[in-house]
């Protein structure tokens, strides 16, 4: 039955967050950025509400409730458009603990889901981003090789999110025996794993200044058959994927909306020629798109979420949310900028860090997930 | 709760849509050549359709509303061919504004026969207030004087309803609809106008030359014009609330059945979109066909939130626009770039994809153009009024 | 040395060719569409410019001047300002003639090119289209098989130009010895060739209904080895291509930059809401996008027109205008309907004929050649 | 003659220009970062280098015209990084605004000065009649009393030129041109940018409190104040007409460094245009890969054309906001549209392609925005006023 209706409890996590995202991030957000420096007091503030536990069955010590991909988009939408770079920061734990909810077995799930059920930040993240610029998940350059009862897994990694202090990495790789998305496993390496060396992105990345990511070498790094996540099931890395590009697109569209709720008032109290320029079509049609697109970014991404949700295969709903999300995104932070003109360019008005964030944010899967 | 799930009545009833406009479209292409009527229910297959309504009455709180099932049904026959939406149901526009704007005994009256919606004027498109058809109060009867254009329907409607001014000066409040049924004195259609698309669909010029009503074809009855605001024209308005959203699932219904088609054809050539490739895996045409797949997706839930509102009793200007908006952009542009993937073949009437690209193209225009919709959007959104942003 | 500035000659021709389309063409255009019919006394007249002639050298009977293709893109924007239907009529003898010209061995000249020489418009055209939606000229499905001392031809051609009265095709073909474009050739095949079936187009199109399209059926149609454009040498498939693609963008330009001429003055007149459209920033920019894409339009078909007249590879230069032409085309199409509105759905406007023949224009290559 | 090929001449003059491009490439990453001020003469590479325009020398009436050769140097240098430009030639919008308005003495006196142009204030954008910067005649003094924003080279420049206004009521008429040097008292430079991209070029606000210059500053020394019409300021626009293409040619070779790279980068990895292919055999992103290198072009080509039209003493007020529009335009797109092909990679600050991009951003809003050429050009299409299309 077609609803756009939220739950009444989506609609109070969704206030919550919103006043939390206004309060918190919004303001840390320009300092953090010029400073490319994330506040740990931030993450702590984050983590108080429960963002993670949310996702972690009660019998993992976590708060039980239905992982809910839905209320999920709801939540990201919410924190990014405070700030999708602290937003990330906040919720790279979820690339590891949404993947070993889904498909952990019992064992990983108990070993690993307690790291996040205390009351401090703690960090794990997802290693997938790799060294070239035709990357594709399809053809992953990193294998994972059986070497007696275990793997052996060797390849590079770029970009892992939060990796400075990540605890452990979920892994994604390619097993060797089958095609394509079918082919995708993931293992589950503490930092301190033999043969993997992990430096930071000494150069930095334009956009998610705050953000602290890293490179992973793997060399020959040896797992036991228990880190393989889903153990001889595996994963369904279909699923895994579509959570994490969510997970983006629902950021983006926080960001998105960002952009619009700044550049209407602009438009309403700059004058020029006389008016104010949100008075001149040209100004207002953009505006106007923007709403447009708002809107139809939301729903593509709530159609994928449900999908997601009742546990259908979400690959081309995701497919088509993501592939509008980041082309309307980036067209909306780049008119934005314009509306803005002089102010979109410099950084004392929050725009730029927008435009930077966005084209930063859609290029990257995986930096938090649904 | 957020679902996007169709229910197995709502499939049900959806499936009997396309079983109907798979069947209608074997017509579509002999009477757009013809640019002749179309009545289904003339069609031999007739006899076995079902108003896929009627299966509503199976309808419980579990499935989709009516609102909502509104516009999917919409789509789905204009998937088939836009002619059979506009011949099936039992009316236009104007019966929109007479269940939105008449009397009880008004809505009663007419409540069966097929009206259209006459307001635009040889000099005036979407500018209500440049109206010149003038409507005099003379003893018990109104006269009408006026020339009408652009009226879905107007040749084969029963009547019309028609916007006429009861003083130019008041502006907006002085716009009244009248009812004015075929053989009124003074009624003309003067004209069939030839097409770009839709041309088993007519649209009529008409006048109005000393045309006599009488007093009670008023619509609602209340002949007077308040001073201030525009009176009862922002309740006629409301009419176009409901419909914007409508008029966009139409164009999207054709917007998906050039896709459909579109897909088809390339995947029996060996062409088919890997969904689980990234951008370095897929060809140009697998990336057009995601993305043209994606507007179309959009529009569409664009429109079911709006009906979604609609159907809640929420306010949905903002959202019925930014429906018609984004649906008469989509229905355009998604059109023509099926017939650009299609290449030479496509441009040929040996399918009905070139028929879609030009049926599809209305959509944008009647009802209040794109530019029109993104005015009133950012209207809503600046919290302007239509002085302040013109 | 870049240089925008026609020679003289250009300029006069552009005058002469200007006044003719806005007297013949742009007459004519409304009831041929309506009645997809193309008028002979129109093909007379236009022949009588010398289109035809110009191309073919002094020795086989024509006027000799020097084959310009940027005098040819100066023409063809003039002529398709008028019609592009008709135009491609009057000009597509030129798919045969051209090639010829640039091709054809010293026997072939002198057999064929008089034939275009009289005072009366011969027919003659390329069959090159195929009945694919996949349809691409690497990968024709016409064959060449050498057969004794001759070829023999087999495949079927679709949306063959002027096919009911062409006295000869020039039939691209793959001679199946090379890879991709090094591959295609073409062959002189007559009317009357046994083997070949000529059927019109008994649909038709959706624009462009003054130019009349026919399918062909070739069925190991028989030609000597005279028959083979360039003899021993074939042809430069790719000059050939680029030259009948420009052919097209040239018309297109011509078409476009009609739409924005009626656009702009409809504008201007049109009240709505108490003034000229034309006054409001979101029709006057429509408008001025199209002044913009006009002469952008303009300048890659002069450039890649003149690679095509130096005699260097315009393959390059000839793909970014015909990309940039037929998107560019196509929505000052849509543009010029949306500023008419009802007006532009309606025949009483050529603006939905303009809108038919650009879709349907920018998606055939080869109606005429540069 | 129609002609694009390049002569001998012209190509040895753009391969000076890309030869010290690429060494100037390799301080960019770090100027940037620093926010540093960017003098190439001091690069310990600087010696060698040569004045592009010098070996104009050569120049015959066969190789391409200055006006041209000056676009495409521009964009040349803008290809290896933004700053290099800037600091390349003797001075910035100040120098052509003095060469277009100043008398043989003014010119003569300032030439070699380094000058800015200041015209925006915080209140205005590009709506010059806004201007509240004000200049008022005290014996043999202008007093000088505003705010500006957005000067670019501001900080570095010898002096700058400052639009102020003698007569409020008097609107554009009322506008002149004054020469300010550093060091004038009042005059104090208060603020530099932090920005998005361009870091290395310094971009100033200012403020000028009852800041005294001598009588003869005044640009032109006019000091009248015609009744009618916009009297000396058409002359002053006529600046910006020279500027136009030239500011779309150094956004277009930002768009070209960012294409190359792109494209050099994917082809070590196998991914190539093969050109000879259709729409069917090509990739997603070799489409694109031709579609951002079509719109390049389209955009250098209308620069060239503004810059061929000015070269040959034709009006080009149309032509140069066409290069404008679209060069801002490309400028920003295409350089987007590289890093979505690059991926994750692109947006590292191992490579230039982001800082092309954060750079090439300013093209599109500085000296007149997308949205006011397009107003430009409607206006000259249309034969409207600026009142009249507002």
């Amino acid at each position: 039955m077609i609803s756009f209706g939220p739950t009444e409890e989506q609609e109070l996590i969704r206030e919550t967050l919103r006043e939390f995202a206004a309060s918190e991030l919004r303001e840390a957000a320009r300092p953090s950025d010029e400073a490319s420096r994330l506040p740990d007091e931030l993450l702590g503030k984050a983590w108080e509400l429960g963002l993670a536990s949310a996702a972690i069955p009660t019998e993992f010590g976590g708060d039980g409730t239905q992982r809910s991909p839905i209320t999920n988009a709801i939540m990201l939408e919410e924190l990014g458009h405070g700030c999708v770079s602290l937003a990330a920061a906040a919720l790279s734990p979820s690339l590891f603990i949404h993947p070993l909810v889904d498909f952990g077995t019992e064992e990983q799930k108990r070993e690993y889901l307690p790291l996040f059920t205390t009351s401090k930040y703690h960090a794990a993240s997802l290693a997938f981003q790799e060294p070239s610029f035709t990357f594709d998940a399809t053809n992953l350059k990193t294998f994972a090789e059986v070497k007696g009862d275990g793997y052996e897994l060797s390849g590079r990694k770029r970009l892992v999110p939060m990796g400075d202090r990540a605890s452990h990495f979920l892994v994604l790789a390619r097993g060797g025996t089958r095609e394509g998305l079918d082919d995708l496993e993931a293992f589950i390496v503490p930092r301190d794993a033999a043969g993997l060396t992990i430096a930071p992105e000494l150069e930095k990345t334009m956009g998610l200044h705050s953000l602290p990511f890293v490179q992973l070498e793997l060399d020959r790094v040896a797992v036991s058959a228990a880190a393989r996540l889903g153990g001889a099931d595996g994963i369904d890395g279909r699923r895994l994927l579509n959570s994490c590009r969510l997970g983006s697109a629902a950021l983006a569209l926080g960001l998105a909306r960002a952009v619009m709720e700044c550049a209407i008032p602009y438009a309403q109290e700059r004058v020029a020629f006389g008016t104010p320029i949100a008075r001149k079509q040209a100004i207002a049609f953009m505006l106007a798109e923007m709403q447009i697109e708002v809107n139809s970014m939301r729903w593509l991404i709530w159609k994928a979420a449900s999908q997601l949700e009742s546990g259908v295969d979400a690959t081309r709903a995701t497919t088509l949310a993501q592939t509008y999300v980041n082309r309307e995104t980036m067209k909306i932070a780049d008119n934005g900028v314009q509306v803005l003109g002089g102010h979109g360019f410099i950084r004392d008005y929050p725009m730029e860090m927008w435009y930077r964030n966005a084209r930063t944010l859609t290029v990257l899967d995986g930096l938090c997930a649904l | 709760m957020i679902d996007f799930e169709l229910t197995e009545l709502d499939q049900e009833i959806l499936a009997e849509v396309r079983r109907q406009a798979l069947i209608c479209r074997k017509y579509a292409r002999d009477l757009d050549e013809n640019e002749a009527e179309f009545v289904p229910k003339e069609l031999p297959e007739a006899k076995d359709f079902k108003n896929p309504f009627s299966l509503m009455s199976k309808h419980t709180e579990h499935d989709t509303p009516l609102s909502i099932m509104a516009m999917l049904v919409a789509a789905g026959a204009s998937w088939g061919d836009y002619s059979v939406r506009m011949r099936e149901d039992s009316g236009g526009l104007g019966n929109a504004a007479l269940r939105a704007s008449g009397t009880p005994e008004q809505i009663e009256r007419w409540k069966d026969k097929r009206l259209a919606m006459a307001i635009t004027e040889p000099s005036c498109g979407s500018d209500s207030k440049a109206i010149q058809t003038t409507a005099v109060l003379d003893g018990d009867e109104w006269i009408i004087n006026g020339e009408k254009i652009f009226v879905t329907t107007g040749c084969r409607a029963d009547g019309v309803v028609v916007w006429a001014t009861l003083d130019k000066s008041a502006g907006r409040a002085g716009i009244k609809s009248f009812i004015i049924m075929k053989g009124a004195p003074g009624f003309e259609v003067t004209h069939k106008e030839k097409k770009l698309g839709i041309r088993a669909d007519d649209t009529a010029a008409m006048v109005f030359k000393d045309c006599r009503i009488a007093r009670d074809h008023l619509l609602g009855l209340n002949e007077n014009i308040p001073k201030q605001g525009a009176g009862g024209f922002r309740a006629v308005m409301k009419t176009f609330n409901n419909t914007r959203p409508f008029v966009a699932a139409i164009g999207l219904g054709m917007a998906q059945a050039a896709l459909d088609f579109t897909r088809d054809a390339l995947a029996r050539e060996g062409v088919e979109v890997d969904w689980d490739g990234g951008k370095h895996s897929r060809s140009a045409v697998q990336q057009e066909l995601i993305e043209i797949e994606a507007e179309i997706e959009a529009g569409m839930l664009d429109a079911l939130h709006a009906s979604w509102l609609s159907g809640n009793g929420a306010p949905n200007n903002l959202e019925a626009s930014i429906a018609k908006a984004k649906g008469g952009e989509v229905a355009r542009t998604a059109t023509s770039r099926c017939l650009e993937l299609l290449g030479g073949l496509g441009i040929t009437r040996d399918h009905l994809a070139e028929k879609w690209f030009r049926d599809a193209r209305i959509t944008d225009i009647y009802e209040g153009t794109g530019q029109i919709q993104r005015l009133i959007i950012a209207r809503e959104i600046l919290g302007y009024s239509s002085s302040e942003l013109s």
